[in-house]
């Protein structure tokens, strides 16, 4: 999907699948194996995509010491055979890699949950019990007028968020508002809202705050003078722009806010009231390494999202108990899978197999590691965006050296039985 | 066959599921058959005879001794008889029960209760989050039936709760009430922050003013007759009013519209 | 491989062979996954000892993939819960009824005797998504159609007065950049109108922003896949969906084709009228009249089937309205991409509800007076209407009068006084029910190769045994062969194997592609060579199966 | 049959089905509780001209009301199911839910549900909270006193209506005192009302009138006027008659309370001027009730003279 240019290996247009904002301008620099990003990129792109030339062969390891990778594949699969409760876990793996680590739990048993899905199940708080009126990218870039933020500036989680959100000339928006609710925008944020109109309400209970407005929004009167440490009439002015708004749109990230899932359900719930006179939607943040995609998959493959168990052929769906933190007080064997950044392991005392970006550090040796490609970088791949609707094709920048996750899971699970 | 008693062989190495495992399923089994019941393991399934030592029991009820606390579901769906836990269990406890009892010596863990809807859980020791509560992705907590936890309660006690009855003899967690669409809860002991966030209604009786999210008003301290009648009709409410015949109540989450209250006696 | 099936009786309508009329039965021979002249070469055999012999079956409409399927999985839990997977070697994975797993969509299909199945509405933005999803359904091929209508681009265009060819380039664009099979139009122009705070749409009212009327983009359209020459006319959900005194707007739009090919989808909920005290009767007999008249138009009829259900729709401006029946009273609701929409709601149809009984007898009147079953479809506009798996029940009551009759007099009273259906009398035959489910869903898709049996047809084939009860019938296909491979068994599923997925690639000025890009870049924020699905993203690697587009007539 | 020389008739009182509920009320003292029992069973002596029967049955002593407070049993019957839950939620929302202190509660469990704050709350006006113990709902509704509590419905019976005797005496003053005791001895039956002001009726009546449109008119069999100008069923030496009439909730409620009244009025006897019991009857054919007078004092302590 990428164009690659002449010398000196100038590739335009490059997909980023990191964040789940789905940045598909980046142009990266490659010298042999070496990758740097150049230009406009966010901090998080320019280290993830950051491949030394000098970077040290990465090889299979077991226990710490090098070994083949049939060494690797076979051990993997002896100690997957013996679990008994295995966690398949990290899942940041494009989709092709996903279906393969899906199949593998499938014949083995297991949990599957990805490291970032507690942002995921907070919004599933309100969309799977009241559904949401929602929202993806090009309709807010191009119909927003009043963006409410609520919780931390974005910007620091994604990088050109608002650089993608509200570009400078819509096609249809006649203004631009922006409403900070929590967190102040920092100088980043301010940039890239340009002639934006920002407005900061500074909640210290961004519950009460956001609950305040949805009253305001249902034609209610606050009780008192200030609601959630902001002003009854700047919480009024709030609810007036939004509801005056010919297209508003409620934005948060539901990882960030320990009271995720209450704001997912109130932004739900004001967006509701909104759109019975004027048009609005929410438009969650989340999606770091295809957590998306991967919670697609499950769904169209087993009919169950994230923190699902596969049991003797049978699937089954428990948001509590197979999450990764919980999971991992259970499981035996924890399949550690992370190919797109060195996100280490978390803390476990059972057996670890490890596909994993090469320059995972791990605080215990894992008695697997097997490194693999990142997609995007590596190997072609598909990524979701953060809103699941558009989906993303990844190139490779560089001659692979490594096998994909999908590659190295099927070494692993070798001819099914 | 007659009811059934289970004893775990060991301490579980994984969680294990006894969903459907309840009385009325295994009166059409043969203890052998009830041995070779699939009951969910780990990544696998394998025969309830190879978790348990099986014996039959008396007519119509389940008898667990020691449990274990990865022991999930335990009387979940049950709809008659009695499931007696001598010890602990897991999770899901008395899921979407809708009639019978389940007794349970020890402590339970999280959803303990969860969407339950008729019957009876009598549970000795401390419930874990959730207790009463809407599983992710429910709409609607515990609808009907008594939930009595003698000891205390974990977070988000009764969340969505929409019926029934929930008294707890020790302390609850942060977040009690938390969108509760109706039904009642007593707390005996001290009650964590954010309690009733977004509680469009029910009662929550306390003995001491909680710590209360912004959308609560104080009403003022009241005689209510309600006291009285519920004191008296409610025998597991008795002990908890007695003869108190005021109370002072807090309503909220006005912020959401909500009407629920909590009434201090 | 070859396979040979020996003394089965051949129900062939595209080739005009009965041997369920006749008695007469034949071999049937499948070699390298393509139906084949009879040899005596060695081959796996299987007596069929005057089982029916039927052409895999085709379904046109049954929304089995994208976004919004996965929207009602994430939002109906309960149906996944209640449909656990069923035990087998194969891997069957996931379940649900209403919105069921890629795996159990295929498994359930191929049971009942389909081997073809066309997504009818994806969204361009979720194309990918819709690819990588039917690449997982098993022993189905698949297609889909590409919604436009209500996309910015065309009505920017359109606006601003662009020519005719400049439209057939965009839609050739499209077609080929989201690897499509046809254009689908949904509530033309009302989902974008939507999108402007417009809350109803009807035939001849201008969009908010841009002033194009719905006829407009649907005239627009119909010239542009005509003159793209794409087989499937276009496929259209019309205006006012469910809305009493649709029936106005749907022969309007029957007239609005002007004698071009339109195939009118799900059509019974374009059929109400506004008579009676409850402001909602049928019309299904005007219309069916209209349709007769009209050889242009083919429907499908989205017949309603009674218990729960799960209504997804790209048609939001309508879902949004329907939200208030949700039952759970849940829904999910989306802008997307400058595109389309969708909206997803749970809804339970009810035998004792006044609606939803005249709903079904209005569905059932359609399928009984349209009169050529070469351009009439069977459909529940899975799972709109219903769940695919109730078509065995839909067949026997299209089949057996005294059946329909009975069930009709379970319904709610005040409805069976608003339908003729007890009055009609007349009963599906098994060529005709041949004709609905293969031989003219496969001319009307233009695919030549499908849908009968003859020597260089796809090898899907599935053998039934008769039976009067129809609904056990075609519950249970005794044998369904998917290319040559035998992947059901006296009706359990005994191998999956991989579908392809069927493209249609029309030529088109490849001058708009620089004003494709401009658009990505500024409006979209996505650039169009990463919107585009190269060929190999398709169904796993292997890519899709393409169909040329030469023209067609009319 | 003769008692303590009164002449108990060889008749019967011929009853009606009714369909009644019970309603307890309680408040704050016994005299509001009272007050609004009787006041709620105001104006409802004959279903001919009221719509329903209702009275007081007894005061309820706290220890044994739902809340604890002092109360009352009313019942109320009507001629039909449909009338029954028509009348009750008006009398409730007229004179209880008005009334300072009171709180209203179902005083019959089974049979077909009669509407109590199913229908009042909405004088809530959205602010009404309720609360459902296992299948039993309650309602409060917030009023300027405080809060009004009251049972979401009560349960029903298919009672009877129109037991009666009447008491044949020398005088009025005897009559009168006569039919007195039966009330007070009445009262303490349960099940049972007697719906007319102090329990006892002067004017009674039968079937159909001279006049066009009047469904009843004054007994004249029983006037002591007429005695001698009529066809009468009075002996010249009854100078005054008064009837008691009787709604209870089975045909045995009201037998007993017969039996009381009559036994209190006996123990008056031909003393204290009573002359004989008499029971008014429409031939028999129109009630499916039958009193017969002699068979419910069978074997009473009191018959001196059976006959």
């Amino acid at each position: 999907m990428t164009e690659i240019e002449s010398a000196p290996h100038i590739v335009r247009d490059v997909v980023c699948g990191f964040c789940g904002l789905g940045c598909d301008d980046l142009t990266i620099e490659t010298d042999g194996s070496a990758v740097r990003a150049r230009d406009t990129v966010c901090p998080e792109a320019a280290r993830l995509f950051l491949r030394r030339a000098d970077a040290r062969e990465p090889q299979c390891s077991q226990y710490g010491e090098v070994t083949s990778e049939a060494d690797a594949v076979a051990a993997a699969r002896a100690i997957l055979a013996a679990a008994r409760a295995p966690l398949f876990a990290g899942l940041g793996v494009d989709i092709d890699g996903g279906r393969a680590v899906l199949e593998l739990a499938a014949r083995f048993g297991g949990v599957l949950d990805h490291a970032a899905s507690e942002g995921l199940f907070r919004n599933y708080a309100a969309v799977q019990r009241t559904g949401w009126l929602a929202t993806t990218l090009a309709e807010v870039r191009n119909r927003c007028d009043v963006l409410l933020v609520v919780g931390e500036d974005p910007t620091a989680s994604f990088g050109r968020l608002f650089e993608r959100l509200l570009p400078a000339s819509p096609l249809f928006a006649g203004s631009r508002k922006v409403i900070f609710l929590g967190e102040a925008p920092g100088e980043k944020a301010r940039a890239q809202l340009g002639g934006a109109e920002t407005v900061h309400l500074p909640a210290d209970d961004l519950v009460a705050a956001l609950e305040a407005i949805v009253g305001l929004a249902r034609g209610r009167t606050l009780p008192g003078g200030t609601v959630g440490g902001v002003a009854a009439a700047d919480l009024a002015a709030a609810a007036a722009a939004l509801t005056g708004a010919a297209y508003a749109v409620v934005t948060w990230n539901g990882a960030t806010l320990a009271d995720g899932a209450l704001i997912a359900e109130r932004a739900t719930a004001l967006v509701d009231a909104l759109n019975l006179t004027t048009r609005a939607g929410v438009f969650p943040l989340g999606g770091r390494d295809n957590i998306i995609g991967v919670n697609q998959l499950l769904l169209w493959r087993l009919g169950y999202p994230l923190r699902t168990a596969i049991r003797g052929q049978v699937s089954e769906h428990d948001p509590a108990l197979f999450s990764t933190e919980a999971a991992l007080k259970d499981a035996d064997v924890l399949v550690w899978v992370s190919a797109f950044r060195p996100e280490p392991p978390p803390d476990f005392a059972g057996k670890v197999i490890a596909f994993a970006h090469p320059e995972t550090r791990f605080a215990r040796p894992p008695e697997v590691f097997i490194p693999v490609g990142t997609p995007g970088i590596d190997h072609a791949g598909t990524v979701y965006r953060m809103d699941s609707i558009v989906s993303l094709p990844l190139g490779a920048l560089r001659v692979a050296t490594l096998p994909s996750v999908a590659e190295a899971v099927r070494l692993v699970a070798g001819d099914a039985p | 066959m007659a009811g059934l008693h289970l004893k775990p062989r060991a301490p579980l190495a994984a969680r294990a599921d006894l969903s459907g495992v309840t009385p009325a399923a295994l009166a059409t089994l043969s203890l052998r058959e009830a041995e070779q019941l699939a009951v969910p393991y780990g990544g696998g399934r394998v025969a309830l005879a190879e978790l348990f030592f099986v014996e039959g029991g008396p007519d119509g009820v389940l008898l667990i001794e020691i449990g274990d606390e990865r022991l999930d579901h335990v009387g979940a769906g049950l709809a008659s008889g009695e499931i007696i836990v001598d010890g602990v269990v897991g999770a899901w406890a008395g899921l979407g029960m809708s009639g019978g009892v389940l007794r349970i010596s020890g402590a339970a863990g999280a959803y303990l209760g969860a969407e339950m809807s008729g019957g009876r859980i009598e549970l000795n020791g401390a419930a874990g989050d959730h207790a009463g509560a809407a599983s992710s992705g429910s709409r609607r907590g515990m609808s009907g039936g008594v939930l009595a936890i003698h000891g205390s309660a974990g977070a988000l006690l009764g969340e969505r709760q929409r019926g029934g009855l929930i008294v707890v003899a020790g302390d609850a967690g942060e977040g009690l009430a938390t969108d509760m669409i109706a039904g009642t809860v007593a707390v005996g002991g001290s009650i964590g922050p954010r309690l009733g966030r977004g509680m469009k209604r029910g009662t929550v009786f306390t003995h001491a003013v909680p710590e209360l999210p912004a959308g609560f008003a104080d009403t003022g301290s009241h005689d209510l007759v309600a006291l009285r009648l519920m004191s008296r009709r409610v025998p597991e409410l008795g002990a908890f009013i007695g003869a108190a015949t005021h109370a002072r109540r807090l309503v909220g989450d006005t912020l959401m519209g909500g009407q629920g209250e909590v009434l201090v006696v | 491989m070859r396979v040979r099936l020996t003394g089965g009786r051949v129900l062939d309508p595209t080739t005009g062979e009965n041997g369920v009329a006749t008695g007469a039965t034949r071999t049937v021979e499948i070699h390298d996954g393509r139906l084949v002249t009879p040899t005596d070469l060695p081959a796996e055999e299987y007596d069929l000892g005057g089982d029916i012999v039927l052409a895999g079956g085709i379904d046109l409409h049954s929304h089995i993939a994208g976004g919004k399927m996965n929207l009602a999985r994430l939002l109906m839990q309960e149906d996944r819960r209640a449909y656990p997977e069923l035990p087998g070697a194969f891997c069957g994975c996931g379940g649900g009824r209403a919105s069921p797993s890629a795996h159990a969509t295929g498994c359930r299909y191929s049971e009942l005797g389909y081997t073809t199945v066309f997504e009818p509405a994806m969204v361009g933005a979720n194309a990918r998504g819709a690819h990588l999803e039917m690449a997982d359904i098993p022993n189905l091929d698949t297609g889909a159609y590409l919604v436009l209508g209500n996309d910015d681009y065309l009505l920017r265009l359109m606006a601003a007065g662009a020519q005719q060819e400049q439209i057939n380039a965009y839609v050739g664009w499209m077609i080929e950049a989201t690897q499509a099979f046809a254009i689908k139009i949904v509530n033309p122009g009302g989902i974008n109108a939507f999108k402007f705070n417009a809350r109803r749409m009807n035939l001849d009212e201008g969009n908010p922003h841009y002033g194009v009327t719905p006829r407009t983009v649907l005239q627009t359209l119909i010239r542009a896949v005509t003159e793209l020459g794409l087989p499937h006319p276009i496929h259209l959900h019309g205006c006012n969906l469910g809305i009493p005194g649709n029936d106005e707007t749907t022969l309007a739009t029957i007239l609005a084709a002007e004698g071009r090919r339109l195939h009118l989808t799900h059509l019974q909920f374009h059929s109400y009228g506004t008579e009676g005290d409850r402001r909602f009767s049928s019309s299904a007999a005007r219309i069916a009249e209209m349709v007769n008249a009209h050889p242009n138009i083919s429907v499908d009829v989205g017949q309603v089937m009674f218990g729960q259900t799960i209504t997804a729709s790209a048609d939001y401006m309508s879902q949004y309205r329907n939200r208030a029946f949700a039952s759970p009273k849940k829904s999910i609701g989306m802008d997307i991409e400058l595109d389309a929409a969708c909206g997803v709601v749970p809804f339970e149809y009810r035998d004792r509800n006044f609606v939803n009984a005249l709903q079904w007898a209005i569905g059932l009147e359609l399928f009984l007076l349209v009169e050529d079953p070469w351009r009439i479809f069977l459909t529940t506009d899975h799972p709109n209407g219903g769940p695919f798996t109730t078509y065995p029940h839909l067949m026997r009551l299209l089949m057996d009068r005294d059946f329909r009759n009975a069930q009709l007099a379970t319904l709610h009273k005040a409805a069976r006084s608003h339908t003729i259906l007890e009055s009609i009398t007349r009963e599906y035959t098994l060529e005709e029910m041949a004709i609905l489910t293969r031989a003219a869903p496969a001319r009307i898709l233009g695919l030549t190769d499908k849908g009968h049996l003859a020597p260089g047809g796809v090898g899907d084939v599935v053998v039934h045994t008769e039976d009067s009860d129809r609904e056990k019938m075609f519950s249970r296909a005794r044998y369904v062969f998917k290319n040559g491979r035998l992947v059901v068994k006296d009706g359990e599923i005994v191998e999956t194997v991989a579908g392809t997925t069927h493209v249609a690639r029309p030529e088109f000025d490849r001058g708009i592609e620089k004003d494709m890009e401009r658009w990505f870049d500024e409006a979209v924020g996505l650039k169009a060579k990463h919107f585009r699905i190269a060929d190999g993203e398709l169904r796993g690697g292997a890519g899709p199966t393409i169909l040329t587009c030469e023209g067609t007539s009319l | 049959m003769i008692i303590n020389g009164v002449d108990i008739r060889d008749s019967f009182a011929e009853a009606f089905p009714m369909v009644g509920t019970r309603l307890i009320i309680t408040a704050d003292t016994p005299e509001w509780a009272l007050i609004a029992g009787r006041t709620t069973t105001g104006f409802a002596t004959s279903v001919i001209g009221c719509g329903c029967e209702a009275a007081v049955e007894r005061v309820v002593p706290a220890e044994e009301t739902p809340d604890g407070r002092p109360g009352v049993s009313i019942l109320i019957f009507a001629m039909d199911f449909g009338s029954l839950k028509k009348v009750v939620p008006l009398r409730l929302g007229q004179c209880v839910l008005t009334c300072p202190t009171t709180a209203c509660f179902a005083g019959i469990e089974t049979g077909k549900r009669v509407p109590l704050a199913k229908t009042i709350r909405y004088f809530g006006d959205g602010h009404q909270i309720s609360k459902k113990i296992d299948s039993k709902r309650f309602w409060r509704v917030p009023v300027m006193e405080g809060e009004f509590v009251c049972d979401e419905d009560t349960g029903s019976v298919e009672g009877v209506g129109g037991g009666n005797f009447l008491i044949l005496a020398r005088s009025r003053g005897e009559a009168l005192a006569a039919a007195e005791a039966a009330v007070a001895a009445m009262s303490q039956v349960e099940g049972n009302i007697l719906p007319f002001p102090g329990g006892v009726v002067r004017s009674g009546s039968k079937v159909g009138s001279k006049y066009k449109g009047l469904f009843a008119s004054t007994n004249h069999h029983y006037c002591p006027t007429l005695y001698g100008t009529v066809d009468s069923a009075l002996t010249p030496e009854v100078g005054s008659v008064m009837e008691i009439v009787i709604d209870g909730v089975s045909f045995d409620a009201v037998a007993a309370c017969t039996r009381a009244g009559i036994e209190a009025v006996c123990r008056i006897g031909a003393a204290g001027g009573v002359i004989a019991i008499d029971a008014g009857n429409y031939g028999g054919n129109l009630g499916p009730f039958h009193f017969k007078l002699r068979e419910i004092m069978a074997g009473s302590p009191l018959v001196t003279e059976a006959l």
